[in-house]
């Protein structure tokens, strides 16, 4: 079987036989880079299309169609508009902070790629907290909004990202404690544990109900802490403008867009992983043939299909619900979601020490 | 939400920007900042100023600032003789220009005498109805637009098209479509007329229970629009309010039924009225209201009655000298059009008393304590057009 | 009692999102709904009514001839000024001296597509046209004169 | 109330202003003169007033006769559904007329418009600053008789 894993081995044998080991360590760490950066280029283009086609197709559009086959170039396009624009910082600006903060949205973003298992054996990093690592990480998000917020020297944006703190310090909770739920069946955090633990079945079918109930939580909460609508308070575009990044103009934005769009993919990957088995292949129980056929399927397509779903599913919340207001945002999380994957985290754990899961 | 104001103070002592000569509002508070919302901004659909007093998120005060498309169509019209200041008003408000040229060659004709043929008068109502239609759709779509869904948006245009559609075969043009001259209509209805607004009915009708799905049912709309800008009955006749606005809060103040013109007299229809007095029951007069524009357009649609589709006037109208006053029911609300005449033939003064001057007066009063995202819902219920305010 | 109506709440509201996501899945599947149209392409098969407002054209006949006597009802009838007519004097078949409209000039940037000059023309000598691509580099190029080059009045048209 | 009735009641409210009935402005409205000092007191009335109720103040224009000014007031009452029309003739050179934004809140608004337009001086107005010009607007009030505007685009 094809795999990943082989062609990462086999540049290691090479390197380990022609360099000594810091090198190799160097060269490996620069390709990984490279490949992240790479990725991350490809994942914009990829996303950007496919929201302008969603977009277009539910809103009974034609969408983007004239740079390239049914449109496909048409974000590279964009990118060489935005790149060749000026990029603007204005003059009341915090100039450090203005320039750093779409930086920092890049950094987390591209170190929250570590620890995701993209094929089978094909992860850059499988340290032994990754989950924890995530959480972690992607907190640091909310800094480069308030940076962006505060450095712009505009008033909408400030409340953009104020809007954008209070948002994501409240749903960290809740998609906190719908990952603990898997955690807690796992009984790891390692990314490669939790998905090995899924081999006989994703957790969103092992786990009845309140692994049903975690996930939703989880996907609201990963919405609303990427800030896509209907939770997009943070850019509010008939409130606040563009919220934090109205006075970002050129290759700056395109960064932050980037980043947003990004940071889904990433969240969307960790809930693939952690509630649709990651690149685990779908099998139903004794089937054999048909979980055989299923095995043929590589695990990079599993994975990056399953990833894709949910970007769709966001998407579609995106292009179908209003936006909420700042309190009632806040009362979902504190009044709705919290409480229920409270206790939702406790009937998982009650299950997870009787072993009611298949 | 206290480490919110702290950092707003501290924000408010780098600068402060505020462009309006206007005293700070009563009560404006070490945390509080002036924040313009316009001339260009997303959710005023032109160029509409507000300047706000906010605290954190709350609204203390709104500020309207207008002018910005402020063309003194009054002014102009006193330049203009009695066949040309008609085309005029469809630039007040275009979304409902028919409407407001309705009016206008409603006031010339109550001048000159003039009977309009029953044909005439079944066209104009006609065209009146689906402009309302299609006023309300845009409406419905801008809507929603602003409070976050994008879909209907596009949704609400379809229909909103297909109407348009229907004008631009019949009258020539898509928005203003100067098709009432004084004594009746430019042009006789086109052949396809009655078929393609028999065609809109069936796709209105397969379509209405979208916005239900999309809108009306679902919950977050209904959190953002419920008990948000509630106004009362007095406060909303008190401040000139009419059109949805007023019937809203309970205020029968529908011209249609009042003060009937043309033939709504002998038309079935209800006057909608709700008594919410909140966003969402603005928004739902106006969506019933689209139901009840359709049952008239299906009363009519087989009865047009045939013969002249305008009653011949002199090349050059004078109105004799007095006053003259109509009013009709546009999409907004009541149009009044205030002629006074000095026997010449262009008038000596024209007063447009639109709906949306009126309409916007009450924003402040509806929007002190609530939440900037409430605002927009509020500005989307009140409907505001820009030009229609300005004049 | 309390736990009842908190998750009859969520169940209601998560009904209703349903309800949403089920009508904008719909339009995502069903492109045969999609409405928009491809405009510069389909520029062949565009079909624009005939009574759409376009622009003031002035017909002529395979003679060159057109309509117009030069009676001035469109310019007076024009709320903005767009229309002007430029006389000149010109002898006819008998060795009169006879006022005949030299140019009709016509300013695009100020019509606003009313109508009431072609109303306003005892003559039917002006019509509308269905042109609607009128954006040009140089404003200039939007003053237009209506009659061609050279040509005359219609015969037996008073 | 028929128009007689309300004619009489009218009379009753203020002896002074004369009562015509202008059958072209609409169906049987009656135009009431009154002089600018009586106008608030009359105001307050109209709107009290049980039988008359007008509590809706739809117009609030003026006109600028060149000689002088005319304030016009239209009113109607949500529950008779009668209309008045008001008016009030002001002195040109320092046109000056009690403010009715107390009694309705739309008048605020049509007040202010009023103003920067006629130059009409609403005494006692809460907030009379200028609407829909610029700030900082100097000259003559537009929408006046003998306001020229230098740039005219039909003249061009």
């Amino acid at each position: 079987m094809w795999s990943f894993s082989n062609i990462a081995n086999s540049i290691h044998e090479w390197l380990s036989n022609n360099f000594n080991p810091t090198w190799t360590i160097i060269i490996e760490m620069v390709i990984a880079g490279v490949a992240v950066i790479s990725l991350f280029a490809l994942l914009g283009l990829v996303l950007v299309i496919m929201e302008r086609k969603v977009s277009a197709w539910m809103q009974i559009r034609l969408g983007p169609n004239r740079v390239g086959p049914k449109g496909m170039f048409q974000s590279l396009a964009d990118t060489l508009k935005l790149l060749v624009k000026e990029g603007l910082t204005p003059g009341g600006a915090d100039k450090f902070l203005f320039n750093l903060a779409p930086f920092i949205a890049m950094i987390v973003a591209m170190l929250l790629m570590a620890p995701i298992a993209f094929a089978k054996d094909f992860q850059l990093w499988d340290l032994n907290i990754g989950v924890l690592f995530v959480s972690a990480v992607s907190s640091i998000m909310v800094i480069s909004i308030l940076m962006a917020g505060w450095a712009s020297n505009n008033k909408y944006s400030l409340m953009g990202a104020m809007r954008s703190g209070a948002q994501i310090v409240s749903y960290e909770l809740s998609a906190g404690l719908s990952i603990l739920a898997v955690v807690v069946m796992t009984g790891s955090l390692q990314v490669s544990e939790i998905i090995e633990s899924q081999r006989n079945g994703w957790w969103i079918f092992k786990g009845h109900l309140p692994m049903l109930i975690a996930f939703v939580t989880f996907i609201i909460a990963v919405t609303a802490e990427t800030n896509r609508a209907p939770f997009d308070l943070a850019e509010a575009e008939s409130e606040l403008t563009a919220g934090f990044h109205t006075e970002y103009s050129g290759m700056k934005f395109a960064l932050f867009f980037l980043a947003e769009y990004v940071n889904v993919f990433i969240v969307c990957a960790i809930g693939a992983t952690l509630f649709l088995g990651g690149w685990m292949p779908f099998h139903i129980g004794k089937w054999e043939g048909f979980n055989h056929v299923m095995d043929y399927i590589p695990s990079s397509i599993w994975f990056f299909g399953k990833t894709f779903f949910l970007i769709f599913l966001i998407m579609w919340f995106r292009w179908t619900f209003p936006r909420l207001r700042i309190d009632q945002l806040l009362n979902l999380e504190w009044k709705y979601l919290l409480p229920i994957s409270m206790i939702n985290l406790l009937i998982v754990t009650a299950m997870a020490i009787l072993g009611w899961h298949f | 939400m206290e480490g919110f104001g702290e950092v707003l103070k501290m924000y408010r002592k780098t600068e402060i920007i505020n462009d309006s000569k206007a005293p700070p509002a009563e009560g404006f508070g070490e945390a509080d900042m002036i924040i313009n919302v316009g001339p260009q901004h997303p959710a005023t659909h032109g160029v509409l100023h507000l300047v706000i007093t906010l605290n954190g998120e709350t609204i203390k005060n709104v500020e309207p600032h207008l002018g910005y498309i402020h063309r003194s169509i009054e002014k102009m019209c006193e330049s203009l003789s009695y066949r040309q200041f008609i085309y005029v008003t469809s630039r007040m408000d275009y979304l409902s220009a028919h409407i407001n040229n309705h009016a206008c060659a409603l006031c010339v004709e109550q001048g000159l005498q003039v009977e309009i043929p029953p044909r005439a008068q079944v066209i104009r109502v006609l065209m009146d109805e689906l402009t309302r239609i299609a006023s309300h759709e845009l409406w419905l779509g801008a809507m929603a637009m602003d409070l976050g869904a994008f879909t209907p948006f596009f949704h609400a245009f379809r229909e909103r098209e297909s109407i348009n559609d229907i004008m631009e075969e019949t009258c020539g043009a898509r928005l203003t479509m100067n098709y009432m001259v004084p004594g009746g209509v430019m042009h006789d209805l086109h052949p396809s007329f009655q078929q393609r607004v028999k065609d809109f009915m069936q796709l209105y009708k397969s379509k209405v229970h979208e916005y239900d799905e999309m809108l009306t049912g679902n919950i977050i709309f209904q959190n953002r629009m419920k008990n948000v800008g509630v106004l009362s009955a007095e406060d909303a006749i008190s401040y000139g309010c009419t059109g949805p606005t007023a019937r809203g809060s309970g205020v029968s103040c529908d011209v249609r039924k009042l003060y009937p013109y043309e033939i709504y007299n002998t038309l079935e229809f209800d006057e909608v009225l709700e008594t919410g007095g909140d966003s969402f029951s603005r928004y739902m007069v106006r969506v019933r209201e689209m139901q009840q524009s359709i049952r008239i357009i299906e009363q009519l649609i087989d009865n047009i009655p045939e013969g002249d589709f305008q009653t011949k006037t002199k090349a050059v109208l004078k109105l004799p000298k007095g006053e003259f006053y109509s009013r009709v029911e546009t999409a907004r609300g009541e149009l009044g059009v205030y002629i006074v005449s000095e026997g010449a033939t262009t008038p000596y003064r024209i007063k447009f008393r639109s709906p949306g001057f009126s309409n916007l007066s009450v924003l402040n009063h509806i929007a002190k304590g609530s939440k900037l995202g409430d605002l927009v819902a509020m500005m989307g219920t009140l409907d505001l057009v820009i030009p229609d305010i300005d004049r | 009692m309390f736990i009842k109506k908190y998750i009859q709440e969520i169940w209601g509201a998560v009904k209703s999102l349903l309800k949403g996501m089920r009508r904008t899945g719909y339009y995502f599947t069903h492109h045969k709904e999609i409405i928009t149209q491809q405009y510069p392409d389909n520029r062949e098969t565009l079909n624009l009514p005939e009574r759409f407002k376009g622009e003031v054209v002035m017909p002529h006949d395979e003679n060159n001839e057109h309509r117009c006597t030069g009676c001035q009802a469109c310019e007076l009838a024009c709320p903005n000024g767009t229309i002007k007519v430029i006389f000149k004097n010109e002898l006819n078949a008998e060795g009169k001296k006879k006022k005949a409209i030299d140019k009709l000039v016509y300013h695009l940037e100020l019509c606003t597509m009313c109508n009431l000059c072609i109303e306003a023309c005892p003559s039917d000598a002006i019509k509308m046209a269905q042109t609607f691509e009128h954006s040009v580099f140089d404003r200039n190029e939007l003053t237009k004169i209506l009659n061609n080059p050279g040509s005359k009045i219609m015969d037996g048209v008073e | 109330m028929t128009n007689e009735e309300l004619k009489i009641k009218l009379a009753e409210i203020l002896p002074t202003a004369t009562i015509e009935e202008a059958a072209e402005i609409g169906p049987g409205w009656i135009t009431v003169n009154v002089e600018p000092i009586e106008w608030l007191a009359f105001a307050q009335q109209l709107r009290k007033e049980e039988a008359l109720h007008f509590n809706f103040l739809f117009c609030l224009t003026c006109i600028d006769w060149k000689t002088h000014l005319t304030m016009v007031y239209h009113l109607r009452s949500t529950i008779f559904h009668h209309n008045i029309v008001v008016k009030a003739k002001l002195d040109r050179d320092k046109p000056a007329i009690e403010t009715v934004s107390h009694i309705w809140r739309t008048a605020e608004f049509h007040e202010r418009e009023v103003y920067e337009m006629f130059g009409v001086d609403f005494l006692n107005h809460p907030d009379l600053r200028l609407l829909i010009l610029p700030d900082g607007w100097e000259g003559k009030n537009p929408m006046r008789k003998d306001f020229e505007d230098p740039v005219n685009m039909i003249r061009l």
